[in-house]
């Protein structure tokens, strides 16, 4: 019984660490990478790296509640999705590129024009 | 709820402001109704002077709680000090209406009762969350007044004394609240006014210093004390006749005002500790400020230095914790009002029709003008402080005053005498008396209702320096009780 | 009693020119007032004062009897009162009796002096105002009370001096007179002040004063006694405060012989007699106020040797005859002094008065060697002069012979040998330049152009005889027991009388010996050079001098020059470039920071990000290290 | 008395069905913006009631969860949540009654966009109600999504679109955070619902302490975030700047009310041993937050973004009232939320006023633009000016009286230096907000002439919450019975009660 329980702790914490490491990957995605694309996806994957953590709980403390909170969580990472995906079409029109350094009319320069 | 006379007194102006603010009435109608109100106001304050009795605690009291949470009251009340303020603002005001009269817009006359509000206010105002709303409230239509009317780089000069006064009762706003926790902290429940503020018994030393200091900028920002006056020369140089008026004879004096209503009773140790530093201070500013007046082109800013000058000298009265330095400096405080008041609203004039305000270009006024030139040797040699003109008694009473504080403050503060002839009789001589060639046609002499509204001022100025002593009897108890109930000093 | 009397004589003037200070705004907006009304006004006025004075020194011969009226509570503060009070001793009335005589007929002679002038009226104001004032100092029964008359004759010769405000210099020399006059009074009122605490704790006037005096320290003796004497250096234009005097001239020549010369500069003299109570006990600053005085006598009769300007040279001698009368006050003789100050009313101011007259009469030309052969176009004002030269050099028996022989009889006496040589010198320089004076303007022949002289009516030479007679008699009122007189000025001022000082009769005579030599020996010189003077060319003097020592120059160069560079300096750099530079500086680097802030608002949302994570991973480190 | 669960849900509820009943009601031809708009305030006014009915009916002070066995507490009724209902819905309708003209104006405005704001407003009020963290987080992603679709609704516009790009890359990366947050604290407590945690927390093991704090932390990134606290401002600027005026207003006014709501709810409730952790961070944010606002704020040259600069600052000033809960918990909290008020009617009245005046051809952007306007439009100008003085918290606006509150809370709970250094904020903030009215009063006229003449709702509202800004200021119960200041500052005591009735 006590193995088990150090057992299922140290895989839980297994997840855990691997959850943070695609956290961190994604965080690092969207400092380090211009296409707006790629941005789009560390952040879906910073999410799923929640997911994870949240399943993995959920199997650790033998409860159906994270399971839940991982669905909605996906359910809501799709509604993002939609925002995104629409937002990125209208960028690609107007600038005809993906690279997110150029969309930076709104800088404090040339600030004062509508 | 009942509103007792002061509170009349306070928000009359500011109703007929809003009212015509409201009202679709030309310039002309609202300056005549403006002009009613001041005489209403002054009748209502002389009754108050009547009724007055020769005691120096608060009189007139009105306590009406405001913000019950936090124990903000609607608190008012006077004594001899205010008393007299209140007399001069009275006076003041119809008579430089009746110099206002022509050519002001419709905003002026507003912004003017307005200001007036906000002076009356801060006269009364027992409480001290009060006192701040009407201190800043004042604020607003000086900074209009000055904005819209003034002249020259108006709109620097406007903020830079906005920001710069703010600045002051900004600090001066932290200390409040700190006495208001203090308090709390003190006796359990919220109360800002001044007679539970006073007993305050839980603030450290340090603290004290502090908030002190909070209170004390602010004041000496409003006077201003020495390095605190680089508003001044701007402001009172680019402002409009009756915003410079109003500063320099009655704001300049609520600074002063403010420190003995509040920073006396709140912290009277610290009070008593600090006199000799402000004493000198006081001196210093009057030496300092003389000096600087001498060189002055600008005839407006070399009366913004002597009134600095004037007021430095009075600071050194109140704090010389003496009955005499405190008596001269409320009498400097009226006489030196009148003067710079006068004499501010005589160059508006000359401004005004000659659109000069250089000194070397002036010159020869006294052929074309001689009533004019009467009055204003009457206003000078009062800030002259010479004898017969109610700035002698003040000035007298100051020294004496100094000197009972300390031999060497009275022998030096009597310089006093040599700094403004100084550059008075300099100026009289090269604006007014002279004939240096300058085309000065265009000056008028006095009419009617100048004359009407200089006589009071001219009047009093001699009838004070004559019989000083009618004047003095209301406000002497307060003086008594500052010395012997608050700073508890027996034996002056 | 009818003390209230008193008030009156200084309240008659005083209304009167309040009335006519009105009468002449009135005149001059709606409609002209003839000058016969503002001359019966302003010249009745100080006769009338004469004539109450009268009564109140009828009343004093023989008793020594003070009369005190206290108007009302000047000021009270703190139970402490002040009254407005009038005080009539012998000094006092004395004062009065020949400040209204002599200011009455100067009145009389203004009125024929300035009647073409169109601010006829407002001189009489002044007039009037002036004479209130001397006789609230005069009258004053505390000090303060008669500091405001002291101030008030101060900015009444302001006025009077810079009359003719047109032109510009004369503003300028009212204004070097008004501040000389306020360094005066600073010392005045420090010594008041200090009276007041160490004295006044029953009482601030003179009988309480003089009562408590005993109880003050005597440091702080010698400092009122001081300051007191600033304040009389400043009003009586003695070395170092004297420059305003000459200047003072610029005014019309009746104020001059009123203001400059007959009243206003006497003050100090009255001021230090009125305290002697005080300077009793304190002789040897009384013997630094004679020196003073013996310094300035014979330094402005140095300089009056060779001065052109007629009024010039009759203003420094009236500043020599002023150290004179220090001298004696300092010594303790005040009622020498006193008696000085009267005669010199007389025949000062008659010669100011001839002075003006021949300017009149020569349109307004003041240097003496323009003039000349006055003698026989205008006699009558040649004998007047003529008197009052002798007067001044001091010859017997006209008056200043024995005024002046009373004062170095009391230099000698005192045993205070330096002053009384300086004396004798100064005694010898007067007649001198008198007579040089003299000489020049009536016996010299080089006035060649025959203009048709200004006519001289009533108003202006029936004064000048009246003030004949006092010069001529004036001081056998003081003629000393000796030559058979008594004394009577001494009797009837006896308090005022040093006491102490006995010389032997035949030294007495001696000394007068002496002065009457002196005189003829300054007369001699003077008739030597230029009686039948006569050049072609006006001489130019220079040098020392001529230029007054440079006096004015070093004022200017080193006290003046040096205020203003002081005044420059505060006002337009410590004030702009420092002190607002710290406020202004302040809300300027407030922009700055924004500008610098500004930069990290570059609309990259990398950077933004990237920012976001820099926080979080403060605050978590952070964090971590809490829980450790 | 008792009151069916279902009406305690109905302002709720409304929204919702509001929000959805107009996207169906958008596919109509006939649908004009004026309609979409009339029934949109139909809806919230509906809301309004309903809210107001709950706050009034029953006991002074009520807390209930609704269908308990149905959201299982996820969502409480109280009169926390119905104050904050109550700004909010007003929010919701001034924003559409002062835009109303400017979205008649510009082309793009569809009815979709009604349907949009009330999903966002539906979002806010679930987030003020919300009782468990991930009901929190839909409620907020709700509002953020349907804000982020509002800010990039003209899509013509390229500042709008980078704006609605940058909220929403930013913005969902806060919103990981919050959901990395609530793992840790399910980690720690196995439970998400508010009351719970704290009761979990308090007799948790201590090896599960630093998990709870690091999530509180997490969560609480998040809400600086959305705040626009300091080191996650940057985007603010952007965003309120790239937003159509309207938006920038309901959300600068109504969406930071909407977080404080939750966060004071949270913090409150739960995070009692979080928060002495938090406190010393706290300080050092507020005083960058404070700093970097004024100094960001002093240089504008556009009206827009001084706006949106000084609003960091107030963020500033309700997060010291934020810190000293940890000591006052009631005063400090009332403070909060009465500041809330303040500032909401300030800033919806200040944005409102300015998106009014620019919604005319010209638009007026920098404070030049607006010399002079005291001619042209003296009665604007006039409200213009008391939104500023109440901004820069003058006396006799309310903005004062809600300074006043904070620092004075400040001071109390011994944050004196934090009360400084808002005080020198404060003092800053007078430059800038001053140098509007100095520019429209003490200059004469521009050349932009062409301003809407004062018809329509919205200057009737705009001048509606100029008075109440004034009477906010000077209100006294004792003038007339009529709610003053008193009344606000009982309101946010009661709702600050009704958080502890379950605990």
């Amino acid at each position: 019984m006590q193995e088990k329980e150090a057992l299922m702790a140290d895989s839980l914490l297994s997840y855990i660490a691997l959850a943070m490491i695609l956290f961190s990957i994604g965080f690092l995605g969207v400092i380090a990478r211009k296409n707006i694309f790629i941005v789009y996806m560390s952040i879906e994957l910073m999410l799923n790296a929640i997911n994870l953590i949240f399943i993995a709980l959920g199997r650790y403390y033998e409860s159906m509640q994270p399971q839940v909170i991982a669905l909605i969580i996906i359910a809501i990472a799709a509604a993002e999705a939609a925002v995104f995906l629409s937002l990125i079409v209208v960028l690609y029109r107007k600038k005809k590129s993906l690279n997110s350094d150029v969309f930076n009319v709104l800088n404090q320069k040339d600030a004062a024009h509508e | 709820m009942d509103f007792g006379i002061l509170s009349v007194i306070i928000f009359l102006p500011m109703f007929v402001a809003l009212l015509m603010l409201i009202l679709p009435i030309g310039a002309k109608g609202t300056r005549n109704i403006a002009f009613l109100t001041s005489i209403i106001i002054f009748i209502l304050v002389s009754l108050v002077y009547y009724n007055f009795e020769l005691s120096g605690y608060m009189q007139f009291r009105e306590h009406h709680t405001w913000i019950t949470t936090y124990g903000i009251y609607y608190s008012l009340g006077i004594d001899g000090f205010s008393l007299i303020i209140l007399m001069l603002i009275a006076t003041l005001i119809p008579s430089a209406y009746l110099w206002l009269w022509d050519g002001r817009t419709k905003g002026y006359w507003i912004s003017m009762m307005l200001i007036q509000t906000g002076i009356t206010g801060t006269l009364f105002a027992q409480d001290l969350i009060l006192f701040y709303f009407f201190w800043e409230a004042m604020l607003l239509p000086v900074f209009m007044i000055i904005g819209m009317f003034g002249t020259g780089n108006r709109v620097f000069s406007t903020i830079k004394i906005t920001v710069y006064t703010i600045m002051g009762s900004l600090l001066m706003l932290i200390s409040i609240l700190y006495l208001g926790v203090a308090f709390f902290n003190n006796y359990g429940f919220w109360s800002f006014a001044l007679n539970d503020i006073v007993q305050i018994t839980n603030l450290t030393r340090t603290e004290e210093i502090w908030l002190f200091a909070g209170f004390m900028i602010a004041f000496a920002i409003k006077i201003p004390l020495f390095p605190f006056h680089t508003w001044l020369l701007e402001t009172y140089s680019n402002s409009p006749t009756g915003g410079v008026f109003l500063l320099s004879s009655i704001m300049a004096k609520l600074g002063v005002y403010g420190i003995v209503r509040f920073v006396m009773p709140i912290f009277p140790e610290l009070y008593k500790e600090f006199a000799p530093f402000f004493v000198w201070i006081g001196i210093f500013g009057l030496i300092y400020f003389g000096i600087a007046a001498l060189m002055q082109i600008n005839i407006k800013k070399m009366f913004a230095y002597s009134s600095a000058s004037h007021l430095g000298f009075i600071v050194t009265g109140i704090f010389s914790l003496n009955v005499y330095g405190m008596t001269g400096a409320a009498f400097l405080i009226i006489a030196h009002a009148m003067a710079t008041g006068g004499l501010f609203l005589l160059v508006g004039k000359m401004e005004y029709s000659l659109g000069i305000k250089a000194i070397p270009a002036l010159g020869g006024i006294a052929k074309k003008a001689p009533i004019f030139t009467v009055f204003f040797a009457i206003m000078l040699l009062c800030i002259v402080g010479l004898p017969g003109t109610s700035g002698f008694v003040s000035e007298f009473l100051i020294i004496l005053g100094a000197f009972g504080f300390s031999p060497s403050a009275g022998i030096v503060s009597a310089f006093t005498v040599l700094v403004a002839a100084s550059f008075m009789f300099w100026m009289f001589q090269k604006a007014i008396l002279s004939d240096s060639g300058n085309d000065v046609s265009q000056m008028k002499d006095l009419n009617f209702k100048e004359i009407v509204g200089m006589l009071p001022l001219a009047f009093l100025i001699i009838a004070m320096g004559i019989y000083p002593d009618w004047f003095f009897y209301k406000i002497e108890p307060t003086i008594q009780h500052y010395l012997i109930d608050i700073l508890e000093i027996r034996n002056y | 009693m009818s003390n209230f009397l008193l008030a009156w004589i200084v309240l008659i003037p005083l209304l009167s020119s309040a009335a006519l200070g009105l009468m002449y705004l009135f005149s001059i907006k709606i409609v002209k007032i003839p000058n016969i009304v503002f001359t019966l006004i302003g010249v009745s006025a100080p006769f009338a004062s004469f004539w109450i004075a009268t009564t109140f020194f009828l009343q004093m011969i023989g008793n020594s009897e003070i009369f005190l009226y206290k108007a009302y509570r000047w000021l009270g503060v703190d139970g402490y009162d002040i009254d407005m009070g009038f005080m009539a001793d012998k000094l006092s009335i004395f004062m009065v009796l020949f400040i209204t005589f002599v200011g009455g007929l100067i009145h009389l002679y203004a009125s024929g002096y300035m009647k073409n002038d169109d601010g006829y009226g407002k001189f009489f104001f002044y007039f009037n105002l002036f004479i209130a004032s001397m006789l609230l100092l005069v009258l004053a029964d505390s000090p303060i009370i008669m500091f405001i008359g002291w101030e008030g004759v101060g900015v009444c010769s302001y006025f009077l001096i810079s009359y003719y405000y047109e032109d510009e210099k004369n503003v300028q020399a009212g204004n070097k007179a008004f501040i000389a006059n306020r360094v005066g009074d600073l010392g005045f009122i420090i010594a008041m002040i200090t009276m007041f605490y160490y004295a006044g704790a029953n009482g601030f006037d003179y009988i309480n004063l003089e009562a408590s005096m005993a109880s003050v320290p005597p440091d702080v003796l010698t400092f009122i006694g001081l300051a007191l004497f600033v304040g009389a250096i400043g009003k009586s234009a003695q070395i170092p405060l004297f420059v305003w005097l000459p200047d003072a001239m610029a005014g019309p020549t009746p104020v001059s012989a009123l203001i400059h010369a007959a009243t206003m500069v006497t003050a100090g003299v009255y001021m230090v007699a009125r305290f002697h109570f005080l300077y009793d006990l304190i002789p040897d600053v009384g013997l630094i106020i004679a020196y003073v005085g013996a310094f300035s006598a014979l330094f402005a009769a140095v300089i009056a040797t060779k001065q052109t300007d007629i009024k010039k040279i009759l203003a420094y001698s009236t500043m020599s005859q002023l150290g004179y009368m220090f001298i004696a006050v300092g010594l303790g003789g005040y009622s020498v002094g006193i008696f000085h100050v009267f005669t010199h009313a007389f025949f000062k101011a008659l010669l100011f008065m001839g002075a003006g007259a021949v300017i009149v009469a020569l349109h307004h030309e003041q240097n003496i060697f323009k003039m000349g052969g006055m003698k026989n176009k205008t006699p009558l004002v040649y004998f007047t002069m003529l008197i009052a030269t002798l007067a001044i050099a001091g010859i017997p028996p006209f008056a200043g012979f024995f005024s002046k022989d009373e004062i170095l009889l009391t230099a000698f006496g005192s045993g205070e040998y330096l002053i009384w040589i300086m004396g004798v010198v100064t005694a010898v320089l007067t007649a001198y330049y008198m007579f040089r004076l003299l000489f020049v303007v009536f016996h010299g022949s080089n006035y060649k152009e025959e203009r048709k002289l200004h006519a001289l009516n009533k108003s202006i030479t029936m004064p000048l005889v009246i003030l004949a007679m006092g010069s001529m008699f004036a001081g056998l009122i003081g003629v000393p027991e000796l030559l058979g007189g008594h004394n009577l000025i001494g009797i009837w001022l006896s308090d005022w009388r040093n006491s102490s000082l006995h010389v032997a009769h035949d030294t007495e005579f001696i000394l007068m010996a002496v002065n009457i030599l002196a005189a003829i020996v300054g007369i001699s010189i003077a008739y030597k050079k230029f009686f039948k003077y006569d050049m072609k060319i006006v001489p130019q003097y220079e040098g020392m001098i001529w230029n007054k020592f440079y006096i004015d120059e070093i004022y200017d160069r080193f006290i003046v020059q040096k205020i203003k560079k002081i005044s420059i300096f505060i006002s337009y750099k410590v004030d702009v470039n420092i002190i607002d530079m710290v406020v202004m500086g302040l809300s300027r680097s407030f922009i700055r920071g924004g500008h610098f802030i500004s930069k990290l608002q570059n609309a990259n949302t990398r950077f933004y990000a990237f920012t976001m994570l820099i926080g979080i991973s403060v605050i978590s480190t952070y964090l971590i290290m809490v829980m450790r | 008395m008792m009151t069916p669960d279902f009406i305690y849900l109905l302002p709720l509820f409304f929204v919702g069905i509001g929000a959805i009943s107009l996207m169906i009601l958008s596919t109509f031809k006939t649908m004009t913006i004026r309609k979409g708009a009339i029934a949109t305030l139909l809806f919230l006014v509906l809301a309004f009631l309903s809210n107001g009915y709950n706050l009034n009916s029953g006991d002074v002070v009520y807390s209930v969860y609704p269908f308990v066995d149905i959201f299982n507490k996820m969502i409480v009724v109280d009169t926390f949540s119905g104050y904050f209902s109550t700004i909010l819905i007003l929010g919701g309708i001034l924003t559409i009654l002062i835009g109303l003209h400017y979205f008649e104006r510009h082309k793009q405005f569809t009815v979709e966009f009604f349907s949009l704001f009330l999903f966002s407003v539906f979002g806010m009020m679930l987030l003020v109600h919300a009782n468990e963290l991930i009901s929190a987080f839909i409620a907020l992603e709700i509002a953020s999504i349907s804000l982020y679709v509002m800010i990039g609704f003209q899509k013509v516009i390229d500042k709008r679109i980078e704006a609605s790009y940058r909220y929403l890359v930013l913005g969902s990366l806060a919103g990981v955070f919050f959901l990395l947050g609530t793992s840790f604290i399910y980690a720690a407590t196995q439970t998400t619902t508010i009351g719970t945690i704290g009761n979990m927390a308090l007799n948790t093991v201590d090896s599960n302490a630093p998990l709870l704090i690091i999530g509180g932390t997490m969560i609480l990134i998040t809400f600086l975030f959305k705040i626009a606290a300091f080191p996650f401002q940057s985007w603010a600027l952007d965003v309120y700047d790239g937003a159509p005026l309207p938006v920038t207003a309901f959300m600068a006014a109504t969406f930071k009310a909407a977080i404080f709501g939750f966060l004071l709810r949270l913090v409150v409730v739960d995070f009692d041993l979080i928060r002495d952790f938090w406190d010393e961070v706290l300080v050092y944010v507020i005083i960058f937050t404070l700093a970097y606002g004024s100094f960001l704020a002093i240089i504008q040259k556009s009206l827009k973004r001084m706006l949106v600069a000084s609003s960091i600052v107030h963020t500033g000033y309700l997060l010291i009232a934020l810190v000293s809960i940890g000591v006052i918990g009631e005063s400090a909290a009332s403070s909060i939320i009465f500041y809330l008020v303040a500032y909401f009617l300030s800033a919806i009245g200040a944005f409102g006023l300015i998106a009014y005046i620019s919604s005319e051809g010209q638009l007026r952007i920098t404070y030049d633009d607006f010399r002079g306007f005291a001619k042209i439009r003296p009665y604007m100008a006039a409200m213009l000016s008391v939104f500023m003085l109440s901004l820069a918290g003058i006396p006799s606006t309310i903005g004062f009286i809600g300074k006043f509150y904070i620092f004075t809370g400040a001071i109390e709970s011994g944050y004196a230096i934090l009360a400084i250094v808002g005080i020198i904020a404060t003092f800053i903030s007078v430059y800038y907000y001053f140098k509007l009215i100095a520019v429209m009063y003490f200059y004469r006229s521009s050349e932009l002439i062409d301003v809407p003449p004062l018809k329509g709702i919205a200057p009737i509202v705009i001048s509606v919450i100029a008075l109440t800004i004034v009477w906010g200021g000077v209100g006294n119960t004792l003038v007339a019975y009529f709610p003053g200041v008193d009344f606000l500052i009982d309101m946010a005591n009661l709702s600050y009660e009704s958080l502890f009735i379950w605990q």
